[in-house]
């Protein structure tokens, strides 16, 4: 099957600013994107659960977005804006999709 | 004095204590122990859900009185004194920053819901009546202190080169306001008043019977999350944050004493607001602090308000606000 | 006239349409109240294996008749009926496609398992009795539907360079009558049967005192979920789409009357086959949807099932239909 | 062998098997019901701290006796041979590698809480009394097995050379001390113990009243669990281990019958013993297992401790054993 | 430590899809999966949560297949067609393993 | 934007396994990783499920961690020695993040 260059973005990102993250995807027009739950995890500010948790204060997203290259950085300035001042990770992977028309 | 011990001593050993107690212990033992997140998040639901609504069913029967307006001012005006104390308590005695300060300090303004539902459960074993708005107060004072905090820090930063952080935005503004812990308190406690006794009856047998053992099984839970905060990150609070912890419980609960007995509250009514006061949040304000106060964190203020506060208004602090509400109004 | 308007204000007030309105109001105002899907997941495990249960005991008590038999057989009827007429009824008036006319249908002709445990309960609360296997009747009433709607389409699709989309392959087949809330229904309702009062009073304080609450619980998720859908694909729902919302449950409770009285259920029967009938899936169904009919938009038939009919059965159908049952049988 | 017949016949048709055996039924037909994992972890953790809570209450009521000791030193001695006799068994009858049967081995020694739980709900219904500390003992039954299991190892690799696999080491040995249902079973009997019955009766209407109910709804997921299981990897089970998953319970159990008696126990006391003998574990075992051994293949220890053991248990041998008991202690 | 390039796959699809995707995966003879819950997400047709849902139908899950690059191709096709009609998406991504026989 | 190769780990690996897994990670002195969970899967083990489970003897865990590009040999060592006995699965994959210094 014939595949087409794109990037994948993965941004992880605290749970209260989930909602702010996916307003400004919104904004930017993005093609689409997946949230994934996150169970814990550990980085520069230490370990964390998300087990027995009701406070969404420690918990964390994983953001899933692909789109075609020339999209790539646009959406990664957009994103980093929000993500910058919070806990949180970027990271873009080159990927190939079946369908790229989908993704600009 | 002896009725106090007496107080405390039951206290320390009811089902609630020692359920907490042993969640505390199994996550110090770093026991696998653990209550999946759906679940603790159900209970939270079901617990706010019945507080709320006993509390308007109790409004219904009772009527309503000229102090709930007094007691919602009292309480808005409580959550927003408080930090400016807390604040200035914990630049005196410690060494955190300000951001650090005035996020701690939006924390003790505001309220920990199940500390309330501690004492209710309490004055219901010791057969103390209590007025059933007192649960539209602990609503009201979820809030207020935020707005302290981020004045708290905009003030301290406007003298010098200040980021653009620490601004309370309209969304932000929204998204206090119509937190799901504030929602569903005022929302059954509305549906409770309307229905009144009828509705209770109705539904009695799932948000009345069940209540403790719920209570219990959650307790276990905050014990969990406590004990854990303070096997990982104990590292973070220097001694006198957590002296902090202990001594600005009692300083609220002090503050909530007088303005409950100003305003007229009944002895089960002032133990509440000295409990409201007197306990620290850790659902909607460390939410806030994160998406207002990203520089602060979140290691202090939910370690000192989960791992020390909670417990200690738990297991020495409801009992002794009992007791002076008691000494003070009895 | 006058006693309808009692029975619904009354209804409107319950706990259970104002739990329902506090979800639907805190999704429209953007709350982040929400409910754990697995927590949604278990209430809604806990009320089929209480209804189909109690349905059961309920048989084993008054003994099986004849009734059940037809019961079945309108039901069943009914089911593969009633899309015929949502079918052209929707292309007559809106301007859906065939896939998304059938696909809306299949959803009428289906049944909202939440729909019929309001009825049950205003029933009780009205002290008015009904026949124990109209849980069965539900459970048959599920599937039919799926087959009308997709030999609509194929039907449509014949004429034309048609895809070989629509079709009815075996597992789905399987898919759709091994569904969880079939299994658990049906399952529920013989062990009912089996086990008999005996049963029912061993799990009594499990199945029966906390339903009512449970139920409360449930309806909170389900407005936010309604309110949800409103707010986000509104629209997706033209005008003439929305009137059929409202009207389409209530052509089918007038043939759930006729055909009830028919067969000569009980006022209370009766009443429960009009919502049946009146009111539209949203699990079963659209789940299906998806896999047969992957063209038609999901938006339009979720949105008004969920957002448009399910609150009109709710808030104002149920009553409607008891009374005109009442009207007519009583 | 009539009283026998009608207790194993009162017991297939209790509410309990049938619910186990719609579960079966619905996954070997491959429905999609499921119960979410968050949820059947709630009701696994519910179980535990009721019948932890409700062992030691009894306790706090009737008093310790010496026979608590003696029960605890022959339950932990009973966990620790019954891998012996296992593992020569499995070894003889069956092909299974040194690994996999001390793997098998393990989870026999220790004991599946869900049979425990049915044969005092069988108890109950029958009337017969059991003494409450009977919950310690199966807390302390629990991990001994896995010591013996990897002793076997050990032993049988220490002829070659051997890797370094199937030793105890330090980390482990907290984990499965400090295991979750140790823990909570414990912690609860002590909370039951130390508040006694006026703990008890505060919490009765949430660890008593609903516990059969919620017991069916877990043996569904029990039942869905078993029949998916048999499903898939049937065909790692040869017929002598298929064999070895019924003989095995009734070994355990004639083992039971004796030791509890020689200590004194009372009929129920004696039938729960035996109960604990015959039952496979199925949560701390196989956990401990993937670490210690993770040469053992799971779908053998788990298909056979869960698709053959636990369901022969729950339909026929619990009432054997109290049958047994009764026999020869009445 | 050495390792060799393999394919990774990635597949977006809704719920009710879920099985006659694994079902295809299986037939085509593919050395594992793993599947992974979704929370939210948004695309052309919308956003959606799975925040309180009791139905499937709106809901989705992430497939990732990690293959032998040989394979990536035929794997890819076998999916696309079970994904093609419906919401869902298929992304491919170069990566590295450890054991490259286990992929084949 | 400016952004930066690195790696990025991601590791399959039995629930029994996981605090082994994420104690030697620390022990390496890792910059962070995420868990998400696994809702089921198949492999040569046959295929699994997480609904209804009581156990997690047969739950799945997935770990990902980026990492600077010199680190990841070191790191993917340390992480094979849990994972090698027992069920799980090691894929590395390139990326681009934006803060490189964070990933040391
Ligand atoms: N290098 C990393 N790889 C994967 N996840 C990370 C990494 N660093 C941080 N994270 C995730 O981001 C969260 C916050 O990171 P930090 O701000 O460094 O404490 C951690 O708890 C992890 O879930
Ligand atoms: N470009 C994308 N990147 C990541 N996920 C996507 C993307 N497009 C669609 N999705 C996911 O696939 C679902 C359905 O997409 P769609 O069919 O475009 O509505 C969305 O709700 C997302 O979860
Ligand atoms: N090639 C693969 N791609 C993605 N996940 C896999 C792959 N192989 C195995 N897995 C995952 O690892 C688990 C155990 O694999 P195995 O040890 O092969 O049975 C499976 O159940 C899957 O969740
Ligand atoms: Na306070
Ligand atoms: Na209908
Ligand atoms: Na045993």
């Amino acid at each position: 099957m014939q595949t087409y260059p794109a990037k994948r973005i993965e941004i992880i990102i605290e749970a209260p600013l989930l909602h702010r993250l996916t307003r400004v995807l919104d904004q930017a027009d993005v093609p689409g994107y997946t949230v994934l739950p996150v169970r814990a995890g550990s980085g520069r500010s230490g370990p964390w659960t998300r087990e027995g948790q009701v406070t969404k204060a420690g918990g964390m997203n994983a953001v899933v977005l692909v789109c075609a290259a020339d999209r790539a950085s646009g959406i990664l300035d957009a994103a980093y804006e929000v993500v910058a001042p919070h806990i949180g990770l970027v990271s873009i992977t080159d990927c190939e999709v079946v369908r790229p028309e989908r993704f600009e | 004095m002896e009725a106090i011990i007496a107080l405390a001593a039951a206290n320390l050993l009811s089902p609630n204590v020692l359920f907490f107690a042993l969640g505390f212990a199994a996550a110090m033992a770093r026991s696998d122990l653990s209550i999946p997140e759906a679940v603790a998040k159900g209970m939270s639901i079901y617990l706010l859900m019945a507080i709320g609504f006993k509390g308007g069913a109790g409004v219904a029967e009772n009527g309503l009185t000229f102090q709930l307006g007094l007691a919602l001012v009292a309480g808005a005006a409580l959550s927003a004194a408080i930090p400016l104390i807390a604040f200035f308590l914990l630049r005196a005695i410690s060494k955190l920053s300000v951001t650090d300060a005035a996020a701690v300090a939006a924390h003790y303004g505001s309220i920990s819901i199940v500390t309330f539902v501690a004492m209710t459960s309490m004055l219901d074993t010791a057969g103390v009546e209590f007025e059933g708005f007192m649960v539209a107060v602990a609503a009201i004072m979820e809030a207020p202190a935020i707005l302290t905090a981020l004045f708290l820090v905009s003030g301290a930063k406007s003298g010098g080169a200040a980021q653009s952080r620490g601004k309370m935005d309209p969304e932000l503004m929204r998204e206090v306001m119509l937190n799901s812990s504030i929602v569903l308190l005022i929302g059954a406690f509305a549906i409770g008043w309307i229905t009144g006794t009828e509705g209770l009856a109705k539904i009695e047998a799932f948000i009345v019977s069940p209540f403790q053992g719920v209570l219990c099984l959650f307790l276990l839970d905050m014990g969990l999350i406590a004990g854990r905060g303070m096997r990982d990150s104990r590292k973070y609070l220097a001694p006198p944050v957590i002296l902090f912890g202990v001594m600005m419980p009692l300083i609220g609960a002090v503050l909530g004493l007088a303005v409950g007995n100003l305003i007229g509250l009944s002895v089960g009514g002032v133990a509440i607001l000295m409990t409201l006061c007197a306990s620290a949040s850790y659902i909607a304000v460390p939410a806030a602090m994160r998406v207002a106060l990203p520089e602060a964190n979140p290691s202090i203020y939910l370690t000192l308000s989960l791992g020390v506060t909670f417990p200690f208004n738990l297991t020495v602090g409801i009992s002794l606000y009992l007791a002076l509400s008691q000494l003070v109004g009895g």
